[in-house]
């Protein structure tokens, strides 16, 4: 018990953070049009891809010879990167038919 | 004070200057009413109808005789001043403009002459209006008496048999006929342009969906209610500017006047000749005259393929509501005229003073 | 941490935040994905450029390595793929995210974890990151046709139930133990994985997107995750906003395809259920909705609109009417195909939209019309049936074969509103409603298009 | 093949089989063209439109010589007979069913006839169907006349002279020509009511924004395109339930046909006396009998205040658009029947079985 | 700090989220009010119970007795209040709180302050309170009629300006050179209560609404950076959230009043230009827009129409059926009044109604509708003026004098659509738009419909 | 300078929660009907009474012979509470018209 009021205390202000946050996200996207929730999908993955700044901090406190760290590091900043860049692009690709033709 | 209710005596006239149902209001204002027998039987209303709401029915001298306000839609004739009597009250259309001598002759009688079409265009006096009441009927008419007389439908019609492309309805004067002539042709479906000299006009007539055709050097001074007399380079503008719509129409419908005038002339005979082979036209002016040059009153001329019919018969043909609406105007001029049933004389009074036309014998208006 | 590290990641947050924004209105959509993009690139650049750590230069090489090849890769994929092919592409690259995630969390486990907060963050990281992983790899699979058929697990819900409440005990204990035996680490994320992958699986491909929109919030739970095992708050902020705007989303997708969410999470998606059997004779139908039908009007350049009886019937030509005028206003060329035909009576439609004032000239006869569907971007076919029933020019044994039809069907998308599946007076089936180009709209004429103008307007 | 265009023979009638328009699509396709002389004038097209789109005019003798098609409106009628030669193909509406005698003599010519009215009601068919292209203007005319005859607007008025209350019109049978009857006489701004016996009918009338006046009982097995004969049950019931209805029209038009019978009777003598003073009924059936008691064909009777218009004039008074719309019904017709000019006789295929009633001289339906 | 009240300030955060968003719709702001109350007791409950402090007892009573007062008061007032006088009551309050951040500042203060975030936090606490309750004090007095000369300081926007400038770089100095003097901060004191007096004063009462809100947004602020002073969350989260949203207002007040932000803050705001001088010869006008007219309408339990020529005009014909339709959906009885002459010709309005398949007897005639006004929610007067010209009855000079008219004015609320204040067909004045129950809705007929009935959809 | 950066680096969570609720206000505000705007005003008016913990924070904290503490907490306590209750009261009542008659 005394450990979750302390990791409530402790951690109050990201608590707040993590509620603004949701509700951020929830009005941001409420009513979106449906042809869109395909594209914003996408775009919410291209988003995710955010951990990938977790796989550099990895590299970079990662001692050269942990291998390990190093090996793994190196994969999910791959894997992450494909995520950000793959899926920025993509969703561009999606939006191309919202250009007004004329 | 006892109102007679008189038969019209005009050929072809079907209604009848008050109806059983105005009468009835009348008779609840404290007015004792009297009508000539048969009075009302062209617009479906039985001397019984008269009786059943309290209204006498008499022979037309006990009429004349014993009524102090003399009610007609047309205006007295020779034959009926000979059986006014002096200080008797009549109330008519006079056209007191284009017959002077029988104003004079209303004179003599030593009788009053309130004219029903002398009643001033302005809000106030609009349920009065007997102009405004009939034309509004001519207008829906003539547009009905046009697609009868048609071989062609009004509407556009895609169909499996093919389409047929809707008929082309020109209307000559935006006034109240004009309008209403507008509204009912849109309504069947019909393309309608219309033209006028009041440049007002045109967003009236657009309004109700038609195109309006403009005049170049369109006749600025015309802002008043009534048009006045068009110059002859305006209407030679008129001819070119609206020739193309003519000779494309299937149907013609022409409401113009100037008041106190012979109506314009806006269709040559030169012009008809390049109309459409089966187009019709309706010239509402005809009575005064006609806005075709070839209309002849109460006749349907042919002229290479196309009908001309010259006519005012519109409102008498919708008689029986021709009928309740004058009769609703009259009501409401007497009973502007009038308080506790005594007659005011307000001579100072817009209304009163543009309609007493005849003061006791004494000419007010020319 | 570095102070302007600090403030490049706030700069970063509030972009993803902007960028999120725009990308839920069509005029900003295209534009909020750069905002986000860029937001994205700051704080990648931010972190290896402001970071106060000494780095040894062979790890730079290796980062510039990893960040060239996955750059490539990523980009040449989103560039490959066919415009079919997105969906799966994003459930394919949100798996790599989830991966990125378990992996963190590995390096992270494998040096000694401090307080029961960083083991507990550390350890959902990994399961989330896993289960997202291996559950997105399914999921493109299945879509992309690598897996094929629906597996249909005897039971699966119980089991993946059992499974699931395993691996959170299992998690819990090592939390609370302060187990941090590899062993165990590695037998949570077997199960982890194994649960995506039994998640997924019976999933019929239809439902496919709702999942990956589930799982790409998953994902985005994860980076929070990770965000906070590193004290990161681009990563926090950023990864609860995609968590909570997937769920939304989810929620709205579900709704769109007239499911709840809790049924999609407890097992009541699935094989059988998904695919109405009726439909399923002459092929399937496509389904669509105001919002859709009036995007898709909005962005065209022309678009014709085929009334029939249902109009009448629904006495929707005021309503109509209005659509056009405002297609005409947002400088889209709209036109209306009369069919002779159409209706109950001849001219039935002139009639009827005659009465709205529609202006005559846009009325045009099938025979001038035909020819020019095959450039028409959109055709909106309202409460018309036979009239555009390809069987007259197909089906020798249909009644209507040989009479002349609208050929909407070479235009390049079809929207049909009609309120079932219903036949018309000829009492037929209507091939054109199972054309691939076709979507329906279904619902009473005056009601959709009166919500399509509604949807229109809010473009 | 020479394709001869006769001038109708019936009274009254204004309309031509061919119009120039349709001879010019014929001769495009191959056909030779040969008129009767002023086959077109009362549908005003000239001779002279005839010959300029490469139609022979000549004198009714030798049309029947030439021609190997010989079309009319109308069916052919003795006279007619005596001149058609071996072999010749007969186009026109025949009513075989309720002219046998007629069909025999035509099957003694050793000639071929096709009846136009005989073409089935299918999809397909509709861009030769003659019935509906013509019922259909008959359906807008109908309302036209009505129009054109009453006393009374159709429209609701509310004017400074008092408010005018919409028409109410009344339209039995809501087949072809009592639909565009509805739309019509909704345009003009009337109060609709229709009543049918067909029960799919309601749904039709109603998106035109008519009320239907449903029958209890209603004939369920009344599903077909065209109604079967009435019950003396269901007529009882049907006068219930219109009763209230008819009782306040102004204007009636009725429509009602069971194909190959007497037209039934829906308005009975006693009926028509509870009607208003002033109501106009058009009997569009009055060919078949009429809907109405008292209707005789092209009279209008007078019974108590109501006209009653027995009439099937109505598509000859729109002879301009009638006559293109036959035409184009009967060049599909022709373009269905034939193949690089010459007749396919596919007695299999629906459509030239159920037209196609002498086949050589041999009588194939009766 | 004790967690439990962490969770209730936690909780009362939540509460004013949901409850502003609730506010901010009609359907649901009853409810809102109440969601951010209860969150608003929570708090202050929590505060009084759950503190970690020792307090001793005369302490507890003396806050009991300042609740005590001063709910009372607030009760009170806000009960007995006249509907129209409630914005100034608004006012009032908030200089109340704007007053209460000055005092807890000032208390701050008397204690040593510590490093400089302290420092900042209590002097600009001290600053926002105390301007944002002269200021409001004034604007209260100006709307209640207290103070009622618009006072016309000469050159008052640079006087107001070196005022400010002055304050902030004082107060920034105090807290550059860390001074305690309690001589300094009661001349700041003073100096923000004059700006507070001299910021409001000039304005117009027309205005005042605008100033309302910009000082409401500010006693946010202030409320903000208590919280921060005190580390309290709720009233962070609490004021910044009010402080953003009422900014967004005023912009949006603002809009609605055709003026912009800036110019609200630096000194357009004003006497002279805040009316057109045309208007004024006969009164006032109050204007309107769709959004309010909408609301309007949709709370009404009956609407009367009255169309004129101008609906013809514009062929809004088929928009105001849509909103008749729409409004009798949503359980309002609507009915058309109409006037003998309304038009151009007889029956001009039955063409144009019929065309739009108006039901008949939807329309009534002068004679029968005019009794019915007197019990009328709302009148929309769409186009007509002199059908519904008072003048008729009042003005025997006047050349309507006499006709008889529809007496919309008897109706409890007014609206009347027409393009611009000119006259209709007879060339007068109108005097009804110039009562106090009209609310005049500018713009063409059909565009103004058709954004009426786009409002009456998002309700 | 550094006292900036400072303040940035120690308050990071602090303008976090300041940006997030900012976001929050605006959204949740934004596209709100004009007939609003008054009622809206005046319930924002009454949350701002928040301020009025702060007050009763005063006066907890306030040493019993603190008077001057004592007398501003008091007068700021029943300031901020009139405010409170006034606020929500009188918003209430201005809301009093969307109840639906029927
Ligand atoms: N024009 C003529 O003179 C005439 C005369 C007689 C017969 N016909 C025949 O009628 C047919 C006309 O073709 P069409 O395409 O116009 O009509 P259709 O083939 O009868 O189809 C009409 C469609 O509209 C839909 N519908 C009905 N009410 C609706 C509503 N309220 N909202 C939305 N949709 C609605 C119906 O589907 P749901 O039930 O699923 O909604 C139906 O499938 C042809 O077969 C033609 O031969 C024409
Ligand atoms: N009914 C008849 O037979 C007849 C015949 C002739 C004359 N009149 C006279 O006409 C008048 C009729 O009264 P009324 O009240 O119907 O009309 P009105 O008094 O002429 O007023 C019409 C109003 O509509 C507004 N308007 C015009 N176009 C508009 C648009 N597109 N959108 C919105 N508003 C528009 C105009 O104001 P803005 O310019 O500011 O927009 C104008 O004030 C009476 O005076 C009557 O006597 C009637
Ligand atoms: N305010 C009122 O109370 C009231 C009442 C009734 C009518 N009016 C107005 O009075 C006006 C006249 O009405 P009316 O129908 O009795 O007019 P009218 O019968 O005198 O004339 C009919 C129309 O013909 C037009 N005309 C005349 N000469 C023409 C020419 N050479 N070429 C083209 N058009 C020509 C006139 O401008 C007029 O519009 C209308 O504008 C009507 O709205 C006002
Ligand atoms: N599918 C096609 O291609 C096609 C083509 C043309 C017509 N049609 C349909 O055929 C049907 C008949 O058309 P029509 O106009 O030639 O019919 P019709 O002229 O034979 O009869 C007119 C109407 O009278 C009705 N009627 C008969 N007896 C009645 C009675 N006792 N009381 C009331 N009503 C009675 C009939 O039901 C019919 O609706 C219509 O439904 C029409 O839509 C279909």
């Amino acid at each position: 018990m005394n450990q979750w009021i302390d990791l409530i205390i402790n951690n109050l202000d990201l608590i707040y953070i993590l509620i603004l946050a949701i509700f951020v996200g929830v009005e941001v996207i409420k009513h979106i049009p449906t042809i869109l929730h395909t594209p914003l999908m996408s775009g919410a993955n291209a988003l995710s891809g955010v951990v990938v700044v977790g796989a550099l901090l990895v590299m970079l406190n990662a001692d050269p010879d942990d291998y390990l760290a190093l090996c793994l590091g190196f994969i999910a900043v791959v894997l992450g990167i494909v995520n950000v860049v793959g899926g920025f692009a993509v969703t561009g690709r999606m939006l191309q038919m919202f250009k007004k033709k004329d | 004070m006892k109102i007679g209710i008189l038969k019209e005596t005009k050929k072809g006239e079907k209604r009848v200057s008050i109806s059983p149902k105005i009468a009835a209001q009348l008779i609840a204002k404290g007015f004792e009413l009297i009508a000539e027998e048969g009075a009302g039987s062209d617009s479906s209303y039985k001397n019984s109808d008269y009786r059943e709401v309290g209204v006498q029915t008499e022979e037309r001298g006990v009429v004349f005789k014993e009524a102090d306000i003399l009610i007609k839609i047309n205006p007295f004739d020779k034959d009926d001043l000979k059986l006014v009597n002096e200080g008797q009250i009549l109330i008519s259309q006079l056209f007191h403009k284009s017959d002077p001598e029988l104003i004079r002759e209303i004179a003599a009688t030593k009788a009053s002459a309130f004219s029903m079409d002398a009643i001033p265009r302005i809000s106030r006096a609009q349920e009065m209006d007997v102009l405004s009441s009939q034309s509004n009927l001519a207008g829906y008419k003539a547009v009905i008496y046009g697609a009868y007389l048609m071989k062609k439908i009004l509407p556009l019609m895609m169909t499996a048999a093919g389409t047929i492309k809707p008929a082309r309805v020109l209307i000559y004067g935006i006034g109240v006929a004009g309008l209403q002539a507008i509204a009912t042709a849109k309504r069947l479906g019909a393309i309608v342009r219309a033209t006028d000299i009041r440049p007002e006009t045109k967003e009236q007539a657009e309004s109700l969906g038609a195109k309006f055709i403009s005049v170049n050097g369109e006749n600025n001074e015309q802002n008043s209610v009534y048009a006045k007399a068009a110059s002859e380079d305006y209407a030679r503008k008129q001819r070119e500017a609206v020739n193309k719509s003519l000779f494309k129409s299937d149907l013609v419908i022409t409401t113009a006047f100037v008041p106190g005038r012979k109506a314009p002339t806006l269709i040559t005979t030169e012009q008809v000749e390049q109309m459409k082979n089966g187009a019709v036209i309706i010239d509402l002016a005809a009575t005064e005259g006609g806005n075709c040059e070839l209309s002849k009153l109460n006749k349907i001329v042919r002229h290479k393929g196309v009908k001309i019919v010259g006519t005012t018969i519109a409102p008498e043909s919708v008689s029986y509501n021709a009928s309740e609406l004058f009769a609703k105007n009259v009501f409401n001029f007497i009973m502007h005229l009038t308080e506790g049933n005594q007659f005011k004389w307000d001579l100072e009074e817009e209304i009163t003073d543009e309609t007493l036309i005849v003061h006791k014998g004494e000419i007010r208006k020319t | 941490m570095n102070a302007i590290l600090s403030v490049v990641y706030l700069v970063a947050t509030i972009t993803f935040i902007v960028g999120l924004k725009m990308l839920g209105h069509p005029a900003t959509a295209k534009k909020g994905n750069y905002v986000a993009a860029s937001g994205m690139g700051l704080a990648i650049l931010g972190t290896l450029l402001l970071h106060d750590l000494e780095v040894p230069t062979m790890i730079y090489i290796l980062i510039g390595l990893a960040i060239l090849v996955g750059g490539a890769i990523g980009a040449l994929m989103a560039i490959k793929v066919k415009m079919t092919k997105m969906p799966e592409l994003v459930s394919l690259f949100n798996g790599f995210g989830g991966a990125s995630a378990a992996l963190i969390g590995l390096v992270a486990f494998s040096r000694q974890l401090g307080d029961a907060t960083q083991a507990t963050t550390v350890i959902s990281g990994i399961v989330i990151g896993a289960l997202t992983f291996s559950g997105s790899i399914i999921a493109w699979g299945k879509l992309d046709g690598t897996f094929k058929s629906v597996i249909n697990i005897p039971k699966r819900n119980l089991i993946n139930n059992i499974l699931l409440t395993s691996i959170v005990v299992f998690a819990g204990f090592m939390v609370i133990s302060g187990q941090q035996e590899p062993m165990y680490i590695y037998l949570l994320l077997g199960a982890s994985l194994l649960y995506g992958v039994l998640f997924v699986l019976p999933i019929g491909g239809a439902d496919m997107p709702v999942v990956i929109s589930l799982l790409n919030s998953l994902t985005g739970i994860a980076a929070a995750i990770t965000g906070l095992l590193y004290d990161n708050m681009v990563m926090l902020v950023g990864g609860i906003l995609v968590g909570s705007a997937g769920i939304i989303l989810t929620v709205a997708m579900c709704r769109a395809m007239n499911r709840t969410l809790l049924a999609v999470i407890f097992g009541a998606f699935g094989g059988g259920e998904t695919v109405e059997g009726e439909d399923r004779a002459v092929g399937n139908i496509t389904k669509t909705n105001a919002g859709d039908a009036a995007i898709l009007m909005n962005y065209a350049t022309n678009v014709i609109i085929v009334p029939g009886y249902g109009l009448a019937v629904a006495q929707a030509q005021h309503v109509i009417h209005e659509l056009e005028e405002l297609l005409t206003q947002r400088g889209v060329q709209v036109k209306y195909a009369i069919h002779p035909v159409a209706g109950r009576m001849p001219g039935h439609m002139n009639v009827l939209l005659a009465e709205s004032n529609v202006d005559y000239d846009l009325l045009v006869e099938m025979e001038d019309i035909n020819p020019q569907f095959p450039q028409t971007d959109v055709v909106l076919v309202v409460g018309a049936n036979d009239v555009v029933n390809p069987a007259a020019h197909n089906d020798p044994a249909s009644p209507i074969y040989g009479m002349p039809i609208l050929d909407v069907e070479n235009a390049k998308h079809i929207i049909v509103n009609k309120r079932s599946m219903n036949p018309g007076y000829a009492g037929i089936e209507n091939e054109l409603f199972y054309n691939a180009k076709t979507a329906m709209l279904f619902g009473d004429a005056k009601a959709a298009l009166t919500e399509l103008v509604a949807e229109l307007k809010n473009l």
